[in-house]
């Protein structure tokens, strides 16, 4: 059933660009249809799950290689998988009142639905190689999601950007996953969890680690990784909305909690997220604080909630998983409500600059109600869910005493206060501005989404026994270990509450102070002098002026250099063979007097060989082969090789013709040596060397005996079964005809060759080059 | 082409005498000596003196066929021989013989063509490209 | 005899190799045609030489003499000369196109396929 | 299994070729000769491939000369699944051909060459026989010099006259590698030579000589320090010709180089596959980063055929039976993808006006949604996305590497990985986002229907398969997994060559010659 979701989203996305051309203003409707039926089959699996009875199905895929499209829905799980189906059911109708009249509005709903499907296979994936297909394809459409604004080159950056970051976390993944299912021997995550391998003091663990922290830490955008996130933010807001709060950056926290029963609780894995995740949560804080653009301040939150997460994963004690879960959905649903806001002001006002903004209220109230609850939400005050949220931090992390991380949130957690106020306060209740005077309120398509959304945050805030069970359940998955969930909204007197109450007035403190907290923020960071963005680009650059360096160092298109690097390494190859393996034989050299013919034929060979290489003419350089070639001839003719040397004479007759025939059409060879005096040592040593080489290799495989078996056999059957006295014919047209064959079609195709060459002329080459 | 009255009686005396020494080379190879390729060769190197002695023109004029249909006659000849060997259920290119003539003779008749047509292509083209 | 023919054939290598390395196409060529002579003779070579020894089944026997010379090698040289005339046929022709479509021999002026300034 | 139906996918191309050089007057017979033939050969190449997975390896004696004497034809699960895939190409490119093609390379018997080069390529997986190997890469050979100087565009004159001058190298180092083996072993035959070589007294030699066959088949393959070739040429022929080659010919070299080294080279693999391995690796990295450097989608291409070359290598040099399916699985994977990604390049010129040169190309997501569809599929591939068929191939390597605790190499691939989705995205960028060139390299010429529809329908199928293979990766990791055993543990082919128990006294070393 899992997989029917899945592929019944797939295949409603494959639809979508003809249901949008047939049902202009339907399309967007209908689609939703789809993802919230995925949602209502997800929400009543919600009571068995919660029971700690988990969904299991599998298909098989590639059994050979162990591989299954298996799924499995425990808390966790269904927690995301309720969170992409539902908030994305409404980012599309959201996308259909927000691109209407786009003339690609049926390729943004391709793109994510297909990204909806992907993440949905993501969360519930429990074959590991099944996790990695979902992970990467959710890299692949959020790329397509990112660059839809296609023409503008910096959404092509930031698409191009993200798909690398993602892309290389993605190629660690994969190698981590294939590691771990090697040290575990399981290939699903059911499996690694019941066979009770320690992985954790495994040898491999180490790499693992990294491999998998690698990959969890670009996804979900942690310092350092995190530059691509802000810039992600230039596709379409529905993009922002759905892809930057509730889902993908969200699937690395998915991942490090769902491989933490089995990877978490050392030393390195705490220290690892902890600090990861502290800082950019402060770092996201900060730069939230200092942007003025709606959505830039989003997407910085978003980087804080995210660290918050990593941080609590890291910390992996029952009281922070639970916290884990709380924020988890306290944060998609007001990062959702407020992102979709913002889409709507700045639909209404067209602008999203704060600068710019002021006195909405008037305007658009329902945009503002709804960006209030969520503010309120995300400022983490009462009686929304945020505000629960919250508190579990704070109460776990105090009692656990990790004063460290606690200041850290409490500065985090406090600008989000700021950031809230920013959001809301001047925008919607401040002085009115031009922007404002001409904004209108949006359409039901756009107000549906943040009006469930923000009333979910305040309903659950309000019921807290409405979400707990599945949030228990989703800790339990994270933490490997059953865990109870009691939330109120009023728990006493705790240390927690008065933490949050000191972060309210913290918060406060800055939204006042907000230009001087900006100029301070602003020397932090010239001192610091981090720009991770273009350090991106540096980077980049770097490479790609690496990789035209090495292209045109090695191919810089002179068939001299190709040649001289083509006999360096054979050479090399062959030299070091020789001399590491040995097998050198110098054999003694006991000469006969029939061998003295042999050997002053050897002499006109290389005397031949010579002359060519100095001759000054073109004549003087065909007459020294032809004594090479003669001389060869002759050598086949004395030993005993009468068909070899007949064909060899008539091969350097014809040879000679055509080469004579050809020069008397070329330009005189240019006198003298055509390399330099250096080059002309490099060259002869290369040559050289190969010669001694190619002798060395010679002499060795002379000194073996030869098997004459074969020789033998022909011999003995040329007449008797093949009928024919002259052995070597036989085997040509016989015994081995079957290379002959090969050979005529060498000929053949030559000589249409040389045809085709001088004949068949597409005309002047045209200028195809600017 | 050469204007040579040397070059010209030779080659005219020297061309048939050659043609005939190809076949006979052709035609004895199974036993001595000699086979398609040597006598492709030699064909073609009298076809080719001719043509440097008379012109390409005067080549094309006695020989008539384009060298490419003699090069496809030529593969058509080699590559056919050897299905013969269905009829008995034999691997391609098994040998039948039928007295003194067998697939392999018609085999190497085969290559004696297509070294002809490959060559004299070569050499028509080469040639033409000066004169045109 | 055979120790000869390979330092023979080392040598033709050798020279062949320096043909190769020359800007001038028609050098290149000269040394195809020294390095398939030199690989032709290591072919003969390593088929171990007889001298006077054809292997032919003389009239009046059945079979080879047993101390005539190995006929593989032979059939195997035969037809790598064959196939060696006809690249080099057309490596020929291929020069002559080269000069008329380029204007020069050199192999380092033919920058038509990757030229010089790629960005 | 008639031995005929094993010969078969040598003799049909061959016979296609000399049917069509018979009809060089008639250009249409010509067409419907060479698309006919593509067709018979795809069948033959199906039948083959299924006949040898469930009956196991087939074998044909030329001639019926039994082996090791004459030559022997062999189809194992490596070769068979070759086979059938280059038919696949042969066809799919045959068809592409029809519309790219234009009347004077027609005329300069542009279908002959093409089918003797389908000749070639079969032949070389079929073959047996050493020397018949080297027979069957000169008819490669001398094919791609013709179809890449076909008509005879400057930029086509100076490719070819890089190519042939560094081939004939390659050339003479295959044939002084068989010489040198047939002079220590005194055979040919490649399963004969399996059971010789270890029998060599002195093994150093062997080394030597495995060397020479790494750096022959090394050059055609185009591996590092070999490549040189590939790069200066894959851009310059007519687009049909492009995709054959950039499919088809260095695999040949792969498919030799994994035949000799798991067949017959299998004693000293510290040395052997140690450089394999370092050529493998360099080559990955100098190929990914060239394609990074160029700013041509034909030449980004052309090394990324490069590249790839590398990771299958790998595969190979690691040699353990999932290494060694990995390494066949990568390679159909990659044939199709290469093909498909240079056919598109041809198609996209034609769009955009004569020349691929980035700064020429844009706007295909306003022209033509569906062709960006089409041509996502082999480019997502390329990056290794899931769940293409790259995907699988890059998850097999990847698990082979890490098992035979290769961690440098499957860093490096990973690596490549990357750099290759860096270059995916931003072809992606320009071909498919930027706005197009005003005004375009040249007017674009308007396509009949019909001569686009025969353009299309070749990617469209080999997208297909791409997709095929990526959803349901079963059937083909089956195929490569059999491949890998079978390479792993040659018995059965060596067996199924020779007859009986292997090791058999043969006729071989009755006589010998003393040094």
């Amino acid at each position: 059933m899992i997989l029917t979701a899945i592929l019944a989203i797939i295949l409603a996305a494959f639809i979508a660009p003809t249901l949008n051309r047939v049902l202009p203003a339907l399309s967007h409707w209908l689609l939703a249809l789809v993802p919230l039926s995925a949602a209502y089959w997800f929400a009543i699996q919600v009571p068995g799950v919660v029971a700690g009875v988990p969904v299991l199905e599998s298909t098989s895929w590639a059994p050979s290689l162990g591989v299954a499209l298996s799924f499995r829905l425990d808390g966790l799980s269904l927690l995301f998988a309720l969170l992409i189906c539902g908030i994305g059911a409404f980012i599309l109708i959201y996308s259909g009142g927000y691109l209407r009249g786009h003339p690609r509005e049926g390729r943004f709903h391709l793109f994510i639905m297909a990204f909806m499907a992907a993440m949905l296979g993501l969360v519930t994936a429990d074959d590991l190689i099944s996790l990695f297909v979902f992970w990467e394809l959710t890299s692949i459409t959020s790329f397509m999601l990112i660059g839809f604004n296609n023409e503008d080159a910096r959404s092509r950056r930031s698409a191009i950007q993200a798909l690398m970051v993602t892309g290389g976390g993605g190629m660690a993944l994969l190698a981590g996953l294939v590691l771990l299912g090697m040290a575990s021997g399981e290939w699903s995550l059911t499996a690694i969890a019941a066979s009770g391998t320690d992985l954790r003091t495994h040898a491999l663990y180490p790499v693992l680690l990294v491999l998998l922290l690698l990959a969890a830490f670009t996804k979900s955008a942690q310092v350092p990784f995190h530059f691509w996130l802000p810039n992600a933010m230039d596709a379409p807001t529905p993009v922002s909305a759905y892809l930057h709060s509730a889902t993908m950056v969200k699937a690395g926290v998915y991942l490090l909690a769902r491989l933490n029963p089995t990877l978490g609780g050392t030393e390195p894995w705490f220290w690892a997220l902890t600090i990861a995740g502290g800082v950019t949560a402060l770092w996201g804080s900060a730069m939230a604080l200092r942007s003025t653009d709606l959505k830039k301040i989003l997407a910085y939150t978003t980087l804080m909630a995210l660290g918050v997460l990593v941080l609590l994963v890291g910390i992996g004690s029952d009281g922070a998983m639970k916290a884990f879960a709380g924020f988890l959905l306290a944060h998609a649903l007001y990062k959702g409500a407020l992102f979709m806001g913002a889409g709507s002001v700045d639909h209404g006002s067209g602008t999203r600059n704060v600068g710019e903004l002021g006195g909405l209220w008037a305007k658009m109230p329902a945009t503002g109600l709804f960006i209030a609850i969520a503010a309120l939400s995300m400022a983490g005050l009462p009686p929304m869910l945020g505000f629960l949220g919250k508190e579990l931090i704070y109460e776990d992390v105090f009692g656990g005493g990790q004063y460290v991380a606690l200041a850290a949130l409490l500065l985090a957690n406090s600008s989000m206060v700021a950031a809230a106020g920013i959001l809301f306060l001047k925008p919607f209740l401040g002085v009115p501005t031009k922007a404002a005077a001409g904004a209108h309120e949006s359409g039901p398509a756009l107000l549906a989404g943040p009006a469930l959304l923000a009333g979910l945050s305040l309903l659950f805030g309000l019921w807290p026994a409405l979400p707990q069970g599945l949030l228990a359940a989703a800790a339990s998955a994270a933490r490997g270990a059953p865990l109870e969930l009691d939330l109120h909204l009023w728990h006493g007197l705790t240390p927690a509450l008065g933490l949050s109450a000191v972060t309210v007035a913290l918060g406060v403190g800055l939204y006042a102070g907000l230009t001087s907290a900006r100029t301070l923020l602003a020397g932090v960071q010239r001192v610091t002098r981090i720009d991770h963005d273009k350090a991106w680009d540096c980077l980049l650059s770097l490479l790609d002026r690496l990789a035209g360096r090495v292209a045109g160092w090695l191919q810089d298109g002179l068939l001299h250099r190709y040649l001289a690097w083509i006999f360096s390494g054979i050479l090399f190859l062959l030299g070091t063979t020789l001399a590491v393996r040995g097998g050198l034989v110098w054999p003694g050299i006991s000469l006969e007097v029939e061998d003295a013919l042999g050997g002053s034929l050897a002499v006109l060979m290389l005397g031949g060989t010579v002359g060519a290489i100095r001759a000054h003419s073109r004549m003087e350089a065909v007459l020294a082969l032809a004594i090479t070639g003669m001389s060869v001839a002759l050598f086949f003719l004395l030993f005993s090789a009468p068909d070899v040397g007949i064909t060899q004479l008539m091969v350097e007759t014809l040879s000679a013709i055509i080469l004579v025939l050809i020069m008397a059409k070329l330009p005189l060879l240019p006198p003298g040596s055509d390399r330099s005096h250096r080059v002309a040592i490099f060259h002869g040593f290369l040559a050289i060397g190969l010669g001694g080489v190619v002798s060395a290799i010679l002499l060795a495989a002379l000194d073996q005996p030869l098997a004459l078996g074969l020789s033998r056999f022909f011999g003995d059957t040329s007449l008797l079964e093949a009928h024919g006295r002259n052995v070597v014919n036989v085997i040509l047209v016989d015994f081995r005809g079957f290379d002959t064959l090969g050979e005529i079609t060498v000929i053949a195709t030559a000589g249409l060759g040389v045809f085709a060459l001088l004949r068949a002329r597409m005309g002047k080459s045209k200028g195809r080059k600017a | 082409m050469m204007e040579s009255l040397i070059l010209r009686t030779g080659v005219r005396l020297l061309l048939p005498l050659m043609l005939l020494f190809s076949i006979f080379i052709l035609w004895r190879g199974h036993n001595e000596p000699g086979g398609g390729f040597v006598g492709g060769l030699i064909c073609a190197v009298g076809f080719a003196l001719h043509a440097i002695a008379f012109g390409v023109k005067a080549m094309r004029d006695m020989l008539r066929i384009d060298p490419r249909t003699i090069l496809g006659t030529g593969l058509l000849v080699g590559i056919t021989p050897g299905f013969l060997g269905a009829l008995s259920d034999e691997p391609y290119m098994t040998a039948q013989w039928l007295g003194a003539l067998g697939t392999p003779v018609l085999f190497d008749i085969g290559v004696y063509l297509v070294v002809v047509g490959a060559i004299l292509a070569m050499v028509q083209t080469l040639m033409a490209e000066g004169e045109d | 005899m055979e120790v000869i023919m390979a330092l023979t054939v080392g040598g033709m290598v050798a020279g062949s190799v320096y043909l190769f390395l020359s800007r001038q196409y028609l050098r290149v060529m000269f040394g195809v045609i020294v390095l398939s002579n030199a690989v032709n003779v290591a072919i003969l070579t390593v088929g171990r030489l007889t001298s006077g020894r054809a292997p032919l089944i003389s009239r009046g026997n059945e079979v080879m003499d047993q101390a005539a010379a190995n006929p593989l090698p032979q059939a195997l040289i035969l037809t790598a000369i064959v196939i060696g005339f006809g690249l080099l046929a057309f490596a020929l022709a291929l020069g002559y196109r080269a000069y008329q479509e380029m204007g020069t021999l050199d192999t380092a002026a033919m920058r038509a396929a990757e030229p010089e300034d790629k960005r | 299994m008639t031995p005929w139906l094993t010969a078969a996918p040598i003799l049909v191309p061959m016979l296609t070729a000399a049917l069509c050089v018979a009809a060089w007057k008639y250009p249409v017979a010509q067409r419907v000769l060479s698309l006919l033939g593509s067709l018979i050969l795809l069948v033959i190449g199906g039948i083959l491939g299924r006949g040898v997975m469930e009956q196991g390896v087939q074998v044909a004696q030329m001639g019926a000369w039994a082996a090791p004497f004459g030559i022997t034809l062999v189809v194992d699960p490596l070769s068979a699944v070759m086979v059938f895939i280059s038919a696949v190409m042969g066809f799919c490119v045959a068809l592409h051909a029809l519309g790219d093609i234009d009347p004077v390379r027609e005329r300069g018997g542009y279908h002959v060459v093409f089918q003797m080069l389908m000749t070639g390529v079969c032949g070389a997986f079929v073959t047996g026989d050493l020397f018949n190997m080297y027979v069957w890469f000169e008819v490669m050979l001398i094919s791609s010099f013709v179809l890449l100087s076909l008509g005879g565009v400057r930029e086509q004159i100076d490719a070819a006259v890089k190519y042939v001058c560094i081939n004939m190298v390659a050339t003479a180092c295959l044939l002084l590698a068989v010489a040198l083996l047939y002079g220590v072993t005194g055979t040919l035959n490649m399963a004969d030579l399996s059971l010789r070589v270890p029998d060599v007294p002195s093994q150093p030699v062997i080394s030597a000589i495995a060397v020479l066959f790494i750096i022959a088949f090394g050059m055609k393959a185009a591996l590092f320090p070999f490549f040189f070739w590939l790069p200066a040429t894959y851009h310059t022929p007519a687009v049909s010709v492009q995709a054959i080659f950039a499919g088809l010919l260095t695999k040949v070299g792969v498919y030799a180089l994994i035949r000799v080294f798991t067949l017959i080279f299998t004693g000293d693999t510290a040395w052997t596959h140690g450089i394999l391995m370092w050529m493998a690796g360099i080559t990955m990295i100098v190929g990914v980063l060239g394609s990074l450097a160029a700013r041509d989608l034909h030449r980004a291409w052309s090394w990324q055929v490069v590249a790839h070359i590398g990771s299958m290598v790998m595969g190979l040099a690691i040699s353990t039976p999932l290494a060694l399916a990995a390494a066949a699985f990568y390679m159909v994977h990659d044939i199709v993808v290469k093909t498909n990604l240079f056919l598109g390049a041809g198609l996209v010129r034609r769009l955009a006006g004569g020349s691929t040169d980035y700064k020429y190309l844009g706007g295909l997501f306003k022209t033509a949604p569906w062709l960006c569809l089409l041509l996502f599929v082999p480019l997502g591939s390329l990056a290794g996305f899931p769940p293409l068929s790259g995907f699988w191939g890059k998850l097999l390597l990847v698990r082979a590497g890490l098992e035979a605790e290769q961690y440098v190499m499957v860093g490096v691939l990973l690596l490549t990985g990357l750099l290759t989705i860096w270059l995916v995205g931003r072809v992606w960028a320009e071909m498919v986002w930027k706005a197009p060139a005003e005004p375009p390299a040249e007017p674009v010429q308007p396509l009949s229907a019909a001569r686009s529809y025969v353009l299309i329908l070749p990617l469209l199928l080999l997208s297909l398969i791409t997709v095929a293979i990526g959803v349901n990766p079963e059937r083909l990791m089956n195929a490569a997994g059999q491949v890998g055993d079978s390479l792993h543990d040659n018995t059965a082919y060596v067996e199924a060559v020779l007859g009986g128990s292997p090791g058999r006294p043969t006729l071989l070393g009755a006589a010998e010659v003393s040094p």
